[in-house]
């Protein structure tokens, strides 16, 4: 009688472990479907999905807010510092000013900053990781030898030193955050080279005669496509949480412009007298952030490698 | 009273893709002193019948229907602290891959030391450590190697320490399962003569696993061939030798190189081993089976022929005439 | 149970452990303060003493101040700083504790003084029966090589308070008349005098501990090399550790030579400074009463708060720390009186004061604090939010809706000033909602902000003032103060000041002030703000603290 | 190859690493918008002061003369052996005072913070994880997940101010700041206050340091078993499914044994040799939760003086923090080596 395969976790995999069979082609036209069933990939498949919801959400919800908000949310002038109420349902900061207002727009310096660095590792430390480990030899021990001394240093450390140095503002901070992130994905993209390189479908293109860039584009990158993604999430929120942190010892941006960060930091001041309203809500929001994309991350990872399938 | 009494055992594999059927309707008896030999491909169930012995069956897997008499106990509804004790106590289990059998980051004694404190915890570590040299040296392994890490032995030696292991508080009933696969040949032989000179000393009840017919059929006394989870055929050595019913049986036998005649055809069998997720309905082999006709799409059951010798298959008839 | 498991986990903390501890180790032994059995002991009593509570010889302080870098009068130049050289040290004369303008005078190593007309020479008669720690009796050559001391290092230090308060353009030289008089003799008539003298940078310093040409830093485990000044104040430094270039504890002793002991000075036998790094922290331990008093930083919401709170007294007084708004004149669009009026009238005083300091200061509508002579409220006439005068002003100069006066308001963003981002904010809502201003807000850390000052890239840019003395004389200057980089000059402004500096008579000098704010009001170079208040949270067991106009915390007065 | 030839050419191994470092770090402090040294004046930027300045910090000098001296101060045993730390040069923000003394001033704040935090973070985070290996696919092991998730997506500081809000404020249980309070610190032995106190029998220090340190290191400690808890989870994962563990339960071990011995005893050393490098992540959050406790470490110095400018104290703490990072990387290798007896011969 006929084997019937049924459609496994495991046949939606990284190459490491199958892409000697797959050629790149089939795999990203496996990958389509794959995401548009997410759900039906069971905890997983739920995980990204309830991320992306969540990051859209708050992508949209900062969008449409400057239309929706009740409130400006720097010039409006309430009550100091009343704690929620059915007018402030999130209350309003030691400026009287309306905490939801901030809270809905309060996203964009996040979103920025984390978009703008997460670009910028993607540029460098992709090709960066593809052609070191592809030429390999003195180039590629030089290079990753650097990036290891920094991939090994305390990450915020050094970000706070280079924004220290820029100085604050949207661009200062994604560059110094970028700095520290670019390893990630040089190291990710060098490991999967590597051990793609070798494989027989790379190894018959060379023989075939293509050009470098060629077998580099055409046969190995998009190999290596799937985990640069996963860390370009899990990227996503580190930078959001590095961008908090820098915002909270001060290298944030101006007063004039709602921020999450910034209502931390200023609401710090007003915790001991008990308005837990000013640091409680842009918090969650926060967390809200870097949750969805965490989970994007974690729930794709586990779906291109199922490792621990039973 | 027999040593240990298997009847009617089903096991079940609940994935989350369904349940597999692993071990159906297995029930046999086995004697002190005896060997007993579980052939069959692999994935026909016979590791996983000689798991749920020690009721140690992987995670989804659950035994599902039958019983497990040892000395007249039922483990199978034991509670688990009883049924730890039995383990290595009463029931050793020598596993197929001595290289990854053993605890890479303890010491070799420290292994023999750690079992036998364990079911007598009133044991002197220093007696232990006596126990446990004699042991080795039973099984012609140094003594002084005692403090070394297993990845410094080699293969055959390690299978033997895990021999060492199995019968170091002298259980009942050892299974072997696969213990020579993993082993090259000479070994093979030195290993099976130390489990059958063992066998000898200590009397102890023998289940010797493997998917290499010959290797059962030179050292055991009854046989089980398994196939699709169910057992197709049992008998005793010889009588199964001289008259193999089942076609499966007949299949593997053919399958075998003989020394004795020369220009003789091995023939493989056609087709695979069944999907155990959708099994075939009615008989298992029946996919395969050259003589297969409308009534094997009905189980058969397990029928005697005479002379302890037992067959699954509607054939039993005229498969006599069949050579 | 895990066994090497926990042996790993434990042997990593402990390498570690061990590791830094040889390093500190080696370090603590190096900077000399190997902790013996003795200073364990006195340790151990320390503890066991502030733990038990209600001691009346202990008074423990907390503070998010930090002495910013050393107790010598030569370079000090920080409140805290000063605060603790007024404990430990004497200056020749001081202000009356309580005075409201702080122009009553009263000798402390002084006990008379007189000057000749022409207010350039000034005798003084000293104290005598002052003893240094050492036996030593104080007379005029320590006074004389104090001064002198001051003056030779203001080359070396030109950051230093003797620098920032001109001490070189005001003395020429100093002589011991006797071993009890001594003579200032001043470059320029200066009526102030007095005023500087009580100043801390006019602290006696011992000799022994004060190398002619050196200024005295901090050196660990040593309190007394730690300071050059005389330990003939009311307290002793007795204890003083440094974290990181800042203060991590401060104790002070009674000394028992202090020479007003008689009057039953100090009340307190030991004060203990706790080093609080954010308001949040000390205002949860004075709530907590793990300090007698918080004194600097406790925030105005804090304050407000505490007022209810049962189990703590809040004290407040009176403040003469200032800001204002500076203008770069020397470019467009400031470089036109009428725009900075313009700007000057659309300001929203009251709304900072209320919203942001919560009443906690008060609109300053002159460079001169309330309280001091010559204060006046000369910037009252602009008005509040007087968006008319505002509108009118620049529509003269071709501004309105369409085409609005667009600049940049700088802000300190690192703390330097009390709420500064929230002031900026407010300021530029007040400005911009006059409809023909539009403000960019720009902040910087503070460092950045003095080198932008300098390079003078800031169009407008708030500023901070702090009394160095109770005097108009250390106001009155900032119109137009060179270090402000605001490129404003006004010779007749700076006539009457050098005129009021020259007559002790104080209706002129009110006078002279008056006319230097009415100048200002129409020049508007420099736009006074506002002026704190002053406060302080103790325990209700805590009396007499005077908060006066000087600002100083005089420890030696309170009692518990 | 025996442990220490290993010890030794990890430590070499170590070396180009850490001049990298170096060298990045003084790169990046040297390529300043404005003039360091134009930065320190209250009032006047008189040039004479800044040149005097610039000749203070060496700054005078052509940038490789600089970068010379710098690397030469770090390695000047004789500089190391009077003062007692590494020549860091001079605060551009209190010129007369030493980086390198102040630096190592703070360091024991910060080591003592991230020790406690270290141990949360492990055990919290091991034992989670290995419970949530033994119950796969089950209930626990979702809800440990999830925590997991949830702990990485946390900023130290808000979980920070979200204790000190509770335990501060409202229950006024705990210090919310400083590394003692009440009492004096023991003095300076080691520099840890735990430490002392308890070399010192000063109870009452003791205690009181203690209970200054339970937020911070919780926070942290918290924060970072996250992702103990993950690779624990992962490679008991991996270990479990392993022949030697179900021999191991043929044998009739306890399971408790089979659980710690067997598999957390393999998984370990991987977990391990992760933790040395999330130790550097741990050290990035130490300047946060030192800066929301205001604990007087070298994160918060650090932090401190980004307000002044001063960058050479900048530098040194960054110095010092690679040093330490360095330091423990190496400490945990060796560990391992000695942990694993296949390295061993």
């Amino acid at each position: 009688m006929r084997k019937k395969t049924t459609k496994t976790p495991g046949s939606f995999s990284a190459p490491k472990t199958s892409g000697s069979t797959k050629t790149p082609r089939s795999f990203l036209a496996r990958i389509i479907p794959g995401l548009t069933s997410l759900t039906r990939r069971g905890p997983s498949g739920w995980m990204v999905t309830l991320g992306i919801a969540i990051v859209l959400g708050l992508v949209v919800m900062t969008a449409v807010s400057p239309f929706v908000v009740p409130h400006d949310p720097i010039l409006y002038h309430g009550p100091l510092r009343s704690p929620p109420s059915l007018e402030f349902p999130m209350g309003t900061t030691d400026l009287g000013q309306d905490m939801l207002s901030r809270v809905m727009m309060g996203g964009l310096i996040m979103l920025q900053v984390a978009a703008l660095s997460v670009f910028i590792c993607f540029l460098i430390g992709v090709p960066l990781g593809l052609f070191s480990s592809y030429v390999g030899g003195n180039f590629d021990k030089t290079v990753s030898l650097v990036i290891d001394a920094v991939y090994a240093f305390p990450g915020l450390v050094l970000a706070i030193a280079i924004a220290a140095v820029l100085g604050s503002g949207v661009i200062n901070m994604a560059i110094s955050i970028a700095v520290v992130y670019i390893p990630s994905y040089y190291r990710i993209v060098r490991s999967q080279v590597l051990s793609i390189k070798e494989l027989t479908y790379v190894e018959a293109a060379r023989s075939i005669g293509a050009k470098w860039h060629t077998v580099l584009y055409r046969y190995i990158f998009p190999n290596v496509v799937p985990s640069i993604v996963t860390v370009l999430t899990v990227n996503f929120a580190d930078a959001v949480l590095t961008a908090a942190g820098l915002t909270f010892i001060g290298l944030g941006v101006s007063v004039d412009v709602p921020d999450w960060g910034y209502d931390l930091t200023n609401g710090r001041k007003l915790l001991t007298s008990g308005a837990w309203w000013v640091i409680t809500f842009p918090g969650i929001m926060i967390i809200l952030l870097a949750l969805g994309f965490t989970f994007i991350g974690e729930g794709l990872s586990e779906l291109l490698n199922p490792k621990l399938e039973r | 009273m027999p040593l240990l009494k298997i009847d009617s055992l089903d096991v079940e594999y609940r994935t989350n893709r369904g349940r597999i059927r692993a071990v159906e309707d297995v029930s046999f008896s086995l004697e002190k002193g005896e060997v007993l030999g579980l052939a069959g491909e692999s994935g026909s169930g016979k590791s996983t019948l000689g798991l749920s012995i020690i009721r140690l069956v992987p995670s989804p897997g659950v035994i599902v229907r039958g019983s497990i008499e040892i000395d007249g106990t039922d483990i199978v509804k034991l509670p688990e602290d009883k049924m730890r004790l039995l383990r290595g106590g009463k029931v050793a289990y020598i596993f197929q891959d001595p290289m990854t059998s053993l605890n890479p980051v303890k010491k070799v004694g420290a292994h023999f030391v750690e079992m036998m404190q364990t079911h007598e915890p009133d044991l002197e570590k220093k007696v232990a450590i006596e126990r446990t040299e004699k042991i080795l040296k039973d099984l012609r392994i140094p003594s002084e190697r005692i403090d070394d890490y297993p990845h410094q032995f080699s293969g055959g030696m390690r299978q033997r320490i895990m021999i060492g292991l199995a019968i170091a508080l002298n259980p009942d009933l050892v299974i072997a399962d696969e213990p020579t696969t993993a082993l090259d040949v000479i070994v093979q032989a030195k290993i099976l003569d130390l489990l059958a000179s063992l066998r000898d000393r200590y009397g102890m009840g023998l289940i010797l696993i493997s998917h290499d017919l010959s290797i059962i059929l030179e050292r055991c006394d009854k046989i089980i061939v398994m196939y699709g989870g169910s057992m197709v055929e049992y008998a005793p050595n010889a009588e199964l030798h001289k008259n193999p019913i089942h076609p499966y049986t007949q299949a593997l036998l053919q399958s075998i190189p003989n020394i004795e005649l020369s220009e003789q055809k091995l023939s493989a069998i056609p087709g695979s081993p069944p999907n155990m997720l959708n099994p075939p309905k009615g008989c298992s082999f029946g996919p395969r089976c050259p003589y297969a006709k409308e009534q094997c799409r009905m189980k058969p059951s397990l029928i005697d022929v005479g002379n302890d010798h037992f067959v699954r298959c509607f054939a039993t008839g005229e498969s006599a005439e069949v050579e | 149970m895990i066994g090497r498991v926990e042996l790993a986990i434990v042997a990593l903390v402990l390498i570690g452990i061990i590791v830094s501890s040889g390093a500190m180790y080696y370090a603590s032994v190096t900077l000399g303060n190997v902790s013996t059995l003795k200073d364990q002991l006195t340790d151990l009593q320390n503890s066991l003493q502030s733990t038990l509570t209600g001691l009346e010889t202990t008074l423990t302080v907390g503070t998010t101040d930090s002495v910013e870098l050393t107790l010598d009068p030569a370079q000090a130049y920080d409140y805290f700083g000063w605060n603790i050289i007024q404990q430990i040290g004497e200056t020749l004369v001081s202000v009356q504790p309580g005075s409201a303008t702080g122009a009553d005078f009263v000798g402390n190593l002084a006990t008379g003084w007189n000057s000749s007309s022409d207010l350039k020479t000034w005798d003084f008669t000293l104290r005598s029966g002052v003893l240094f720690p050492d036996g030593t009796e104080f007379n005029a050559t320590h006074v004389k090589y104090s001064f002198d001391r001051a003056i030779e290092l203001i080359p070396q230090i030109p950051e230093g308070a003797p620098a920032g308060l001109g001490y070189g353009d005001i003395f020429d030289h100093t002589d011991v008349i006797s071993k009890y008089t001594v003579r200032f003799v001043l470059k320029i008539p200066f009526s102030p005098l007095l005023g500087i003298l009580s100043a801390r940078s006019s602290t006696i310093v011992d000799p022994k501990y004060a190398p002619r040409n050196v200024q005295v830093n901090y050196t660990a485990g040593d309190a007394r090399a730690s300071t050059p000044v005389a330990f003939v104040g009311p307290y002793k430094l007795s204890e003083w550790i440094r974290v990181g270039g800042r203060d991590q504890e401060i104790k002070l002793d009674a000394n028992p030579k202090y020479w007003n002991l008689a009057a039953g000075y100090p009340r307190i036998k030991h004060i203990i400074f706790k080093f609080y790094s954010d308001a949040a922290g000390l205002r949860l331990a004075i709530s907590a009463g793990d300090v007698d008093m918080a004194f600097r930083h406790i925030s105005p919401v804090d304050v407000l708060d505490l007022q209810t709170n049962p189990n703590v007294k809040v004290w407040f007084g009176t403040g003469a720390q200032i800001q204002y708004l500076c203008f770069q004149t020397k470019r467009a669009p400031f470089n036109d009186p009428r725009v900075r009026m313009a700007v000057a009238a659309a300001l929203n005083r009251t709304d900072v004061t209320e919203r942001v300091f919560l009443g906690l200061a008060n609109p300053l509508y002159s460079i001169v604090p309330p309280g001091m002579l010559g204060h006046t409220e000369a910037f009252a006439k602009l008005g509040e939010a007087n968006y008319t005068l505002t509108r009118s002003l620049l529509a003269q100069l071709g501004y309105n809706q369409g085409n609005p006066l667009k600049f940049d308001l700088w802000y300190e963003s690192s703390g330097h000033y009390p709420q500064s981002e929230q002031q900026a904010l407010l300021y530029k809502q007040a400005l911009e909602a006059s409809g023909v201003i539009a403000v960019t807000l720009k902040h910087a850390d503070w460092a950045s902000y003095k080198l932008n000052r300098d390079n003078e890239i800031m169009d407008a840019y708030v500023y901070g003032w702090y009394p160095d003395y109770v005097d108009p004389d250390d106001y009155a200057f900032l119109y137009w103060a060179s270090w402000l980089h605001t490129n404003y000059a006004n010779a007749t402004q700076v006539a009457y000041y050098d005129q009021a500096r020259a007559t002790t008579n104080s209706t002129l000098r009110t006078e002279l002030y008056g006319k230097i704010d009415g100048m200002a009001v129409e020049q508007c170079s420099v736009v006074p703000l506002w002026v704190s208040g002053a406060w302080a949270v103790t325990k209700p067991g805590v009396y007499s603290i005077f908060l006066d106009i000087t600002q100083d915390m005089r420890y030696w007065l309170i009692s518990k | 190859m025996g442990l220490r030839s290993y010890v030794i050419t990890r430590i070499i191994l170590t070396i180009p690493t850490l001049l990298l470092l170096l060298t990045a770090v003084f790169l990046v402090m040297r390529v300043l918008p404005g003039d360091p040294a134009a930065l320190h004046f209250e009032k006047k930027g008189d040039p004479a002061d800044v040149e005097r300045l610039r000749q203070i910090l060496g700054m005078d000098k052509p940038l490789w003369q600089q970068y010379i001296n710098y690397i030469g101060g770090l390695v000047d045993i004789g500089y190391l052996r009077q003062h007692g730390y590494p020549n860091l040069g001079k605060s551009m923000y209190q010129t007369s005072e030493e980086v390198g003394g102040q630096v190592f001033s703070a360091f024991p704040a910060t080591l003592e913070l991230a020790i406690y935090a270290t141990i949360i973070a492990s055990v919290l985070g091991i034992m989670l994880g290995v419970a949530s290996s033994k119950s796969y696919g089950k209930t626990p092991d979702h809800l440990i997940r999830n925590f997991g998730t949830i702990t990485y997506a946390i900023p130290v500081f808000f979980l920070g101010l979200i204790f000190q809000l509770i335990f501060g404020v409202y229950l006024g249980w705990l210090p919310t700041g400083q590394r003692i309070s009440n009492v004096a610190p023991p003095t300076t032995i080691t520099g840890l206050y735990t430490i002392d106190s308890i070399l010192q029998g000063n109870i009452i220090a003791f205690v009181e340091s203690v209970r200054a340190l339970l937020l911070p290191s919780l926070t942290l400690g918290i924060v970072l078993s996250g992702v103990f808890l993950r690779l624990t989870r992962a490679n008991m994962l991996e270990t479990l499914r392993l022949e030697f563990v179900t021999a191991a339960r043929a044998r009739g071990l306890q399971e408790s044994t089979v659980t710690y011995g067997y598999a957390l005893r393999n998984a370990f050393l991987p977990v391990l040799t992760m933790m040395g490098l999330q130790f550097a992540m741990l050290l990035g959050g130490a300047v946060l939760t030192e800066t929301t406790f205001s604990w007087p470490g070298l994160g918060k110095y650090m932090v401190d003086r980004i307000n002044f400018r001063d960058y050479t104290a900048i530098q040194g703490a960054v110095v010092m923090f690679g040093l330490f990072v360095t330091l423990v990387s190496l400490t945990v290798d060796v560990l391992c080596a000695y942990l694993d007896p296949r390295i061993r011969l």
